[in-house]
């Protein structure tokens, strides 16, 4: 049992993967030598060689379309983008033939691969190396979108992301790569990709989140508790496909939801959750449903980023104004 | 000032536009059964091409792209490969693709709206790409496939994709070749300069004189070929095959010809091509040479080479029945379109498939 | 006056524009001797010449990049993207420049530019050919999405969309290219890009559609009335950024929802519409918030694209269902 | 086999190591004040670079990307600029952005967290780019300015770019250059071949001999030169922006030169490099280099020299002080990201700002 923080939760799954199936492979962009930007493959190189671990040229196009074909081979590949903000080059690859391939061969050509990025603001980085973009992806059938919100979470969703037989995009909220650690055994065991965490129970309110936020939401939860509101947390950890069902009976339950998220609110997941809920549970609810997000701008640089992102004194608000409600 | 670096593009031409062979033609070209093979593929090719057109003119078929003219190219380069190479091909491989053992009404089913068609029943094609139609794409597939082969050293095995020469202009075709000079990959590009992206021409494209220039950039070995002459696209795709598969790395291959047909059924050239240029391509067309080649060579009679393409209309037909077949009698049912979209359909995703199988009712 | 159909509206418009405007460029694959695959631009070139009417080499990123330096410069390029499912090598330049440009320099360099592209299905075009992918859009802030759903529209908002200070993704719904004509007087005329348009007034239930699904969304409306339900139809033809206030007037009176779209449902810009109801007007709703939509799969080739395709008869079931919610 | 085309790139070093120069130097090597000028704005390009790294390290100031040991590069090209061209520059350009006329404090507003920084004041520099972060999409938007130079008929303007020799790994660097090939633009793009993408070597990247070859690709002219040594540089990127202005189409310069920082404040070159090399690469600086030349060419006398070099901090220090002043006297507006979105933000959108004046209340 060791003492980890997430980005050494990653470290850790990737090395039992890479250990256990050969056919896993790392690559990216300074991922080999220099272990990663945020040391995430650190002494992979050393431990696995550097054909199992591979500095690729700068082209994030590439390394998705190598991962394709890579994995038409049998091969398992995990691509790393540096950053989300430099996964855009990528998104062709990803839409035409990363989600499709299976789809467009019937099943004959497969691409089980998993592709990590860090994402998300809140450690003052230069520009582009902080959006939440995970709605373009979820909104792409044939994907899976996977977000683990601490490091025992980190751990057990990356082991089942590299052994899904589907692509997995693997979103590391780098905000709290090293923000707390976990007792986590390195014992191999993956976590389900289908299912919410519950992450706390309460029949008063539902708070719905994935992510960095997580943070957040758990404080906000907290403080509501000491208010004797009873929050019910949920770490959606796998934003697309979702589980709905998770959710809807935590609404059936508490009849009020509060999304928390840091991408901007329009037309990201949180619409989804609510859209999806207004579909199938608007008789369960007594409040309408409110989402606590980032504003519709582009993410501000350092000196504005605070401004931007959500806190917990937002979800406190948002808590207020639907318990408001009668 | 000195210089750091100089570089030579070889041209390998064969047989000239007169069919004069060079001196030293490679051995296959004397050797009647694959010369024979070679014409009577091409001209199956264009048979096929010829029929799926008309069918689409009927309604019988979608889109589809045909390779008048071309089919040195394709069926030079497809016949070098073995079972054992991978092919990435482009939509205008439909030679390339019946070279490696796929089914030609899986061509057809394809084009005919049938995601099937790309479900290669060919033991041979298991692990080859369907068509690419997101130009260039192909490319780092390609490239991800041939580093699949040297990262599990693999010996013997090469990967063959293909492209138009418009398509040269995305950059991730030259990302693939450029991560193919990188890691010395087994992989063999060759580039079907038919003198036409759509309506746009080669100079619209790039001031480049050749397009094997490109591969310059790739620090990778390149060569221009005759694109009508066969014996030498199949002469220089063969030699770099072999010596992708002998650890010797890429090569980036143009293969210069003419599009004498349309783009594709979608499309009409006579609003933007020059007739004269057009009609001086017909002069030059791989078909003409090769049979000329042949007779002169004694490879074989002009009788003997009519009756090989005279045999491809009843073949082309036997294989457009069992697309019918497919299409008619075997439809694919609706809920296909979930099934093979992840290993297990999400939850979510369940009662959306069964509302389609209700509705189809 | 002339009877026209939408793509003869939207070359109409080019022509207008092109004419009042030197600074107006078209670019693209095949716009110029070809005039665009589906004829967007025909005669463009002959009328303006091959320096406002270029044929660009084949590659996106390149022809979204371009616009970007051409715009920073005052002029007002509206580069055709040839069909939607192409746009994705450009989606870096779009998401990291052409949206970000004024907000990354304060307003100093602008990026007035219509970036024009067939989408959607249901013309039996090969793979890649038919998709509709406007909600990927419509989450990136500072992009304007505009999507018009007849020959009036498509004039009058293409022209606003070409004068628009800032980038404006213009998706042209093929598959009514040439669907119906409408009497368009070449006046210059452009139509507001700030508000929905209500097409028809009702108080029993309101459909909320755009593009192409206007069709058969009018003809369930057409069929509803004959039952006796009074529908309000409203196309939202700006995508985003969205005018939710004519929407919820709409539901103030109706209190029934039924939103219409061919992308897959999951994430889409439905979901928003649907989140923002839940939030905003969740007292005026007598119904589950219902969304007719595409299925959350890759858009199937021909001969199963009619399976996918919302038909008038599933927009009716929706709607029975709303309605018969008491 | 005969040859379709061939290549030679030129390599062009005017001082060489030792400092000796060639015998056709250019008129402005023997130029004092010019060659001061040069001498000064390396030094102060050093300077700053030293400072914002300093200022990083106790919290005042966010990631910040150095040039130590490429001052040549930037200064030299960016010499070459007219106030009638425009710079697209790469984020490690602070010193080309510097001579176009940018404000040094608006260089570290920018690495500072402040968008004000890409809002240049300098009337010169108000067509000019800000630093593009994601990699190579800044070559297609100078093909872009270039495009539109070209068809508004614009004489003596030219456009200039730079990039890494890592991100030519980028398929949008090949698009730019293509492109300005096949429309002849006024465009000059400098790689900086530095030796390190992060942590990545050249032949990591390409099996390229050199760098300049890539434009080969691009059908355009290229030269290799010697990034540390200014004189060339300035000769070589002045030619190719004249050539340029003059109607003669774009060319891609490779600067050969050497990181001798770490990539930015949030890397550490020792984890990857070799202290050989690195080492070795000191000796091959460019400052004392042209110093050396300056001296015996009598243009300088030392003493001269380190006067310059000395004036520099305090220059410096005056940009400290107002970007300091930006940030603690002069905050944005936490509405200010609303604020540049659109030019008219959209209604759904106000409430949002709204709560961000209420909020930072
Ligand atoms: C990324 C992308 N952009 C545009 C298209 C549309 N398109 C299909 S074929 C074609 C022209 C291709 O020309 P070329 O590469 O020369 O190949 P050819 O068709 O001549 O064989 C275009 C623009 C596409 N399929 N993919
Ligand atoms: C598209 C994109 N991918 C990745 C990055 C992250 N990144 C920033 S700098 C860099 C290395 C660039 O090396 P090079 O081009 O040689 O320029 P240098 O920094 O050496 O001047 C990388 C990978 C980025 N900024 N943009
Ligand atoms: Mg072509
Ligand atoms: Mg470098």
């Amino acid at each position: 049992m060791a003492l980890v923080t997430l980005i050494e939760a990653v470290t850790m799954a990737l090395a039992h993967e890479m250990e256990k199936d050969t056919d896993v492979v790392v690559m990216g962009e300074d991922v080999g030598k220099n272990g990663g930007v945020f040391r995430a493959t650190e002494g992979l190189q050393k431990k696995f060689g550097e054909e199992r671990v591979i500095d690729t040229p700068l082209a994030e196009a590439m390394i998705a379309g190598l991962s394709v074909g890579m994995a038409s081979q049998g091969m398992r590949p995990v691509p790393e983008i540096q950053f989300m903000g430099f996964v855009f080059p990528a998104v062709n690859q990803i839409m035409t033939a990363v989600a499709r391939m299976r789809n467009r061969t019937r099943g004959r050509l497969t691409m089980p691969m998993t592709i990590r990025m860090p994402y998300g603001g809140g450690i003052h980085a230069p520009e582009h190396h902080s959006e939440s973009t995970e709605a373009l992806f979820a909104h792409i059938p044939g994907l899976k979108v996977v977000i683990p919100s601490n490091p025992s979470r980190a751990y057990g969703l990356l082991l089942a992301a590299m052994r899904d037989p589907d692509p997995v995009l693997f979103l590391e909220p780098k905000r709290i790569y090293r923000a707390v650690k976990h007792e986590v055994e390195d014992n191999g065991e993956a976590y389900p990709l289908e299912t919410c965490f519950v992450d706390q129970e309460g029949d008063d309110v539902t708070l719905i989140s994935w992510g960095a936020m997580m943070y957040e939401t758990l404080q906000a939860a907290e403080k509501l508790a000491a208010e004797g509101i009873n929050a019910e947390v949920i770490d959606v950890a796998t934003v697309a496909p979702m589980d709905m069902t998770t959710i809807f009976e935590s609404v059936r339950k508490t009849g009020r939801v509060v999304i928390v998220q840091e991408a901007p609110k329009a037309g990201a997941v949180g619409s989804e959750i609510a859209a999806e809920i207004a579909e199938h549970e608007l008789l369960s609810l007594i409040a309408p449903i409110e989402r606590v997000s980032g504003w519709d701008t582009v993410m501000p640089y350092a000196k504005l980023e605070g401004q931007y992102m959500p806190t917990v004194e937002r979800i406190l608000d948002g808590v207020k104004k639907v318990m408001a409600f009668k | 000032m000195s210089t750091a670096a100089s570089f030579e593009i070889p041209y390998v031409q064969l047989l000239n536009e007169e069919a004069k062979p060079a001196n030293d033609l490679p051995e296959f070209a004397r050797d009647a059964e694959i010369m024979k093979k070679l014409y009577k593929d091409m001209h199956f090719l264009r048979a096929m091409d010829t029929k799926a057109i008309s069918m689409q003119r009927i309604g019988r078929m979608r889109t589809y792209p045909g390779a008048l003219g071309q089919e040195a190219v394709s069926v030079g380069a497809g016949s070098c490969l073995t079972k054992d190479d991978v092919l990435v091909p482009y939509y205008r491989g439909t030679g390339t693709m019946i070279q490696k053992g796929v089914e030609p009404h899986e061509i057809l089913l394809y084009w005919g709206g049938d995601e099937r068609g790309s479900d290669f029943k060919n033991p041979n094609c298991k692990e080859d790409f369907p068509i690419a139609v997101p130009i260039a794409t192909q490319i780092l597939h390609a490239a991800g496939v041939a580093s699949a082969m040297k990262l599990r050293g693999q010996k013997g095995r090469a990967v063959l994709t293909e492209i138009g020469e418009g398509g040269t202009s995305e950059g991730e075709f030259y990302e693939g070749i450029n991560v193919a000079g990188a890691w010395n990959l087994p992989m063999v590009c060759v580039i079907n300069n038919n003198h036409w992206a759509i309506s746009v021409r080669p100079d619209e494209q790039t001031s480049c004189e050749t397009f094997a220039q490109k591969g310059i950039a790739a620090g990778i070995e390149v060569v221009q070929v005759d694109g009508n002459d066969v014996i030498a696209v199949r002469e220089v795709v063969g030699k770099a095959l072999d010596k992708a598969r002998n650890g010797g790395g890429p090569t980036l291959v143009e293969a210069v010809t003419y599009r004498l047909c349309d783009h594709t059924t979608a499309d009409d050239a006579s609003r933007y091509h020059d007739q004269e240029t057009h009609d001086k391509a017909w002069e030059n067309e791989p078909l003409k040479r090769l049979k000329a080649y042949m007779v002169n060579a004694g490879l074989a009679t002009e009788e003997d080479l009519d009756a090989l393409q005279a045999m491809c209309k009843g073949e082309v037909d036997k294989e457009v029945e069992i697309y019918f077949d497919y299409l008619e009698n075997k439809p694919q049912k609706p809920e296909a379109m979930f099934d093979y979209l992840y290993e297990t359909l999400p939850e979510k995703t369940v009662p959306q498939r069964e509302e389609v199988i209700r509705r189809a009712k």
